[in-house]
């Protein structure tokens, strides 16, 4: 088996990856559901970078450390959202409380 | 043998994306996303790149996964049962549509790079002014030790943040209890915890240790004692603490402290983040041991949400 | 020892004392306050052109920092705007008599975050350093929105967070590419093939939705308007030039070839659509802040109609000068303007522009700081933002540019109008209506902040040659990108 | 191929028939606890199996101890979660038809 598109594989599924998500992000109407696809998106961006980082001498650890970098700031911040969505939810008032806004809230 | 074992996982991780994305239910699809980061692990291990592998099923399908469950719950909790709305049919279409050309460009592009080992050859003449054998170390904590310090400060800010979001009467408590009311269940979780929570600090500890020669590293050794904290805590061992808590600040900021400090110290003989000739493995597992520690103790609270109001509380 | 780590380190060691301080977290205000001023001096007072690699590690693998013509602009100006943010914020976030609440503590480890963060981004010329940046401006600058009003924050969140993926896809590719995410490296191998082009639009795109240009504005406003003075003015003043700042670099810098007369006439048009349709919008408004926040996206039009002006231009430094004053004079208005809003909405009884009768006779010396704020804005003399719009100006007409011309003068009447709302009712009325006079530090500072955004028009040659020496072409013999005639 | 390699792929096939019935087990039984029966009880024997053979491929005692390490972590993993599961399940069902 040498189809030129297995070298390609992980990277492709990288792509496809990406384009599910992305389509994920727009249909789902749920912020927690666009967090999890903002996740998948993360996940097919770093295995392109590790898909293309692969050659004849192993592959490259310098898109690996990149993808642990990305890896752990995905989290950081799928932490914040998914709080940020549970004080939303917890505060369904609209937030228009509309006379002396700013004056109430630096107090 | 291989190219068909690497075809059926890489259908494999496209299905259950498909599952993770698109199931209504919001747990099966959140289930499904812990099951995706399992089979990229599995892929990251094709790629041999093992580091990887191991971040990716601790933080992507671990700490992604007890983190977006546990967020589902509070929310049912709260009344937002987490369905979404079916978007009207050709908005859909729309979507799919601009999904379907926007991947098949991007695939076009993905196939027009040539795969190499790019910087393989350059690292691997490097390493052994570092005096450690795991390139990825080398990459995360040497080279690019610059972003990785910056990428701990994200993610003592990302806990931070966390707790500004608390309503007005939580501060400073801790946050939502995990533990687990049920008293018979809470007995078998908790005795787990028990056992787990030393055993995960030794694993850990290993994790670091063999992370200079051997696939591992901080955040990898960090991850495994953060799930050994928050089984812990599901189990009742261990109580969630306040966000004003001195101790707990300390450990927090110990990580990114001694980095920083480290990296001071070079800067003052020269450069900053330079490593003397000779001391740099051992300045190298200095910061991973801290960092260790710090990231275990922010990715659980992490988890663990914003402060709650604590009348809310049991 | 050098500015350009010291200039990052600094806020991240304060990041950690003001965590471990907790309610003692505002005595670290006058801390910082000499140090990063003289940090600022010593990065301005380098030569021209001083760099290093971080530890030593060579390119490609190693993150070159460097003290460009735009870093020397903009971290002393950030410098400047965080100073008098933090001295303001400083006054407003006593911890009160029962102890602090999660605010007091939390606001001053972002904010010192996002200070790193944008230093950092500014002094690196590492493309994947950047990606790291600018989260820790994100999360800084989400969490401080979400002090104001947690729906447009998770609104802000969720888009930034699709930029920051853009990014980071182009940042992807671009390795894949070429074995570097080094700009300085890039310039020299850049090929305009298709994975460049395309990792090059994903990347723009990703950074045009963090400095919210029309029309990917949508979440600026109600997050803007929304969030506490000192919050709003860092977002508005500083965050959005982030991505500014990366985009000039990646076009003019990095990739000069790619930059083509399409492309930068599409940003150009964005910028120049974003001006009125800002204008308009700020023109609507009957609230203050909201009027506040879509001058922002008025404002960053005018940084984007600049590109095609750069790019076009025979000799860029006139329109290059433009850019970053406008950029700069921006900075220094806009945290100028919110802050003072902040105070004049604090002594006000409502929210609305009716509401502001008669606080120029209470507070003169806040409605004076709106004022030469939005002097400097409106683009009249003397003021940096008249220098900077008339460079463009020239550029434009020199040009043959009518379109962009025309933009640039009716932008400058469409603000005038409607800044010149909120002042006219502040100076109407016969009445003084009592306000409690807060501490003097909060005035002064977003008077200081004006009155600097004025001075740069004074100083206008003076900063003219400065930003020309600052230009990426200011040393090297080459002109600007031939793909523009 | 010596006697161990066909002990190796003997075990591997065995261990993975387990699973594979276990999994069925899954799919395939009605309410909760037989589920539960199917896959803890099949799914351990087959992690069993498989650890064992690959700890045999590998030949070297270290490993083994580590193969073994890992096996322990599962048990007991697949153990307490299963204890979970069970009591949360029944207590579903009292909740929902109460005796």
């Amino acid at each position: 088996m040498d189809l030129p598109v297995l070298d390609h594989l992980f990277a492709l599924t990288g792509a496809l990856l990406v384009g599910l998500g992305l389509c994920g992000f727009i249909v789902l109407r749920h912020p927690l559901r666009q967090l999890l696809a903002v996740n998948v998106v993360g996940a097919g961006i770093f295995l392109i970078l590790g898909g293309l980082g692969r050659g004849g001498s192993g592959t490259d650890p310098f898109p690996q450390a990149l993808v642990i970098t990305g890896i752990v700031v995905a989290v950081a911040l799928t932490a914040f959202g998914a709080a940020m969505i549970l004080r939303v939810a917890a505060e369904p008032a609209p937030e228009n409380r509309q006379a002396g806004e700013d004056a109430g809230e630096t107090r | 043998m291989t190219a068909a074992f690497d075809i059926l996982l890489c259908v494999m991780i496209l299905g259950t994306a498909g599952a993770a994305l698109f199931l209504r239910d919001p747990l099966a699809a959140i289930v499904f996303l812990i099951v995706l980061g399992n089979l990229l692990g599995l892929a990251w291990l094709t790629l041999d790149a093992v580091n990887v592998a191991l971040a990716e099923i601790a933080i992507g399908a671990g700490v992604t996964g007890v983190l977006l469950i546990l967020a589902r719950a509070r929310l049912v909790a709260l009344g937002d049962n987490v369905v979404c709305e079916p978007m009207p049919l050709w908005a859909r279409l729309g979507a799919i549509a601009l999904c379907a050309g926007f991947t098949a460009v991007l695939s076009c592009v993905v196939l027009s790079i040539t795969p190499d080992s790019g910087l393989t050859a350059r690292i691997e003449a490097l390493m052994p002014r570092i005096g450690i054998e795991n390139p990825v170390t080398g990459v995360l904590l040497a080279f690019r030790a610059y972003d990785t310090l910056l990428e701990t400060f994200v993610l003592l800010g990302a806990l931070v943040a966390v707790w500004s979001l608390g309503p007005d009467t939580a501060w400073p408590h801790p946050p939502a209890a995990l533990r687990i009311f049920d008293p018979g269940l809470r007995s078998v979780a908790g005795a787990f915890g028990r056992v787990l929570l030393p055993m995960a600090l030794v694993m850990a500890a290993y994790l670091v240790w063999a992370g200079s020669d051997l696939p591992g590293g901080a955040f990898q050794a960090g991850t495994v004692f953060a799930g050994g904290l928050l089984l812990a805590a599901i189990g009742g061992a261990i109580g969630l603490p306040r966000a004003d808590s001195p101790a707990l600040r300390l450990v927090l900021v110990l990580g990114p402290l001694v980095f920083l400090m480290i990296g001071l110290a070079g800067a003052v003989l020269g450069r900053f983040l330079l490593f003397p000739d000779g001391t740099a493995k051992m300045l190298i597992v200095t910061i991973e041991y801290a960092l260790a520690a710090s990231i275990a103790v922010t990715l659980a609270l992490l988890v663990a949400g914003s402060p709650a109001t604590p009348d809310k509380q049991d | 020892m050098s500015p350009i780590d010291l200039l990052v380190v600094t806020p991240l060691a304060f990041m950690i004392l003001a965590i471990l301080a907790g309610n003692r977290a505002n005595w670290l205000v006058p801390a910082i306050m000499p140090v990063m001023a003289g940090l600022s001096v010593w990065l301005v007072l380098l030569p021209h052109d001083a760099a290093h690699v971080v530890g030593g590690w060579e390119l490609p693998l190693g993150i070159l920092l460097r003290a460009d013509g735009i870093a020397r602009l903009m971290v002393p100006a950030t410098t400047v705007c965080f100073l008098a943010v933090g001295l303001y914020a400083r006054s407003e976030l006593l911890p009160g008599p029962g102890g602090g609440s999660a605010r007091s503590q939390t606001f001053w480890p972002m904010m010192y975050l996002m200070w790193a963060g944008t230093n950092a981004g500014f002094l690196t010329t590492d493309l994947f350093n950047l990606y790291v940046a600018i989260e820790m401006v994100s999360l800084a600058a989400v969490a401080m929105a979400a002090l104001g009003s947690l729906q447009a924050a998770l609104r802000y969140f969720l888009i930034a967070l699709v930029g920051s993926l853009a990014y980071l896809m182009g940042v992807a590719l671009l390795f894949a590419n070429y074995d570097t995410v080094d700009t300085t490296l890039l310039a020299g191998i850049g090929r305009p093939d298709l994975a460049t082009r395309f990792a090059l639009a994903v990347m723009t795109a990703g950074l045009l939705i963090k400095t919210a240009l029309f029309p990917l504005h949508g979440w600026l406003p109600p997050a803007h308007a929304a969030a506490p003075a000192p919050a709003s003015a860092l977002l508005s003043a500083i965050v959005v030039k982030l991505g500014f700042v990366i985009l000039v670099r990646l076009w003019f810098e990095a990739f000069p070839e790619s930059a083509g007369s399409a492309v930068m006439h599409l940003l150009g048009g964005m910028g120049a659509l974003a001006v009125l349709y800002g204008s308009a919008q700020a023109m609507r408004q009957d609230r203050l802040k909201p009027l506040v926040a879509y001058s922002t996206v008025a404002q960053i039009g005018y940084l984007f109609l600049a590109f095609p002006l750069v790019a076009g231009a025979q000799h860029p430094s006139g329109a290059w000068a433009g850019m970053m004053l406008h950029g700069v004079a921006h900075m220094l208005a806009k945290a100028a303007m919110f802050l003072a809003a902040g105070l004049m909405l604090k002594a006000a009884h409502g929210d609305r522009i009716a509401d502001l009768v008669g606080l120029a006779r209470a507070m003169p010396i806040t409605v004076t700081a709106f004022g030469l704020a939005a002097v400097s804005l409106m683009g009249l003399p003397p003021s940096g933002g008249f220098t900077a719009k008339f460079l463009l100006l020239h550029a434009a007409i020199e040009q043959g540019a009518a379109i962009y011309a025309a933009v640039l003068v009716i932008g400058g009447l469409m603000a005038a109008i409607y800044l010149f709302r909120p002042l006219a009712v502040a100076f109407s009325g016969s009445d003084m209506p009592a306000v409690e006079t807060g501490a003097p530090l909060r005035a002064a500072a977003p008077l200081a902040l004006a009155v600097i955004a004025i001075a740069l028009g004074f100083a206008g040659a003076a900063a003219v040659d400065l930003l020309v020496a600052a230009s990426p072409w200011a040393n090297e013999a080459h002109s600007p990108p031939e793909a523009v005639q | 191929m010596t006697w161990l390699d066909y002990a190796v792929i003997v075990l591997l096939f065995t261990g993975v028939f387990f699973y594979a019935a276990g999994s069925l087990g899954l799919v395939r039984f009605p309410d909760a606890s037989s589920r539960l029966h199917a896959l803890t009880k099949a799914d351990n024997v087959g992690l069993g199996l498989v650890a064992l053979a690959t700890a045999l491929h590998w030949g070297s005692p270290a490993i083994a101890a580590k193969i073994f390490a890992v096996w322990l972590f599962a048990i007991m993993a697949a153990g307490m979660t299963a204890q979970l599961l069970a009591r949360t399940a029944k207590d579903d069902d009292e909740a929902r038809d109460p005796p």
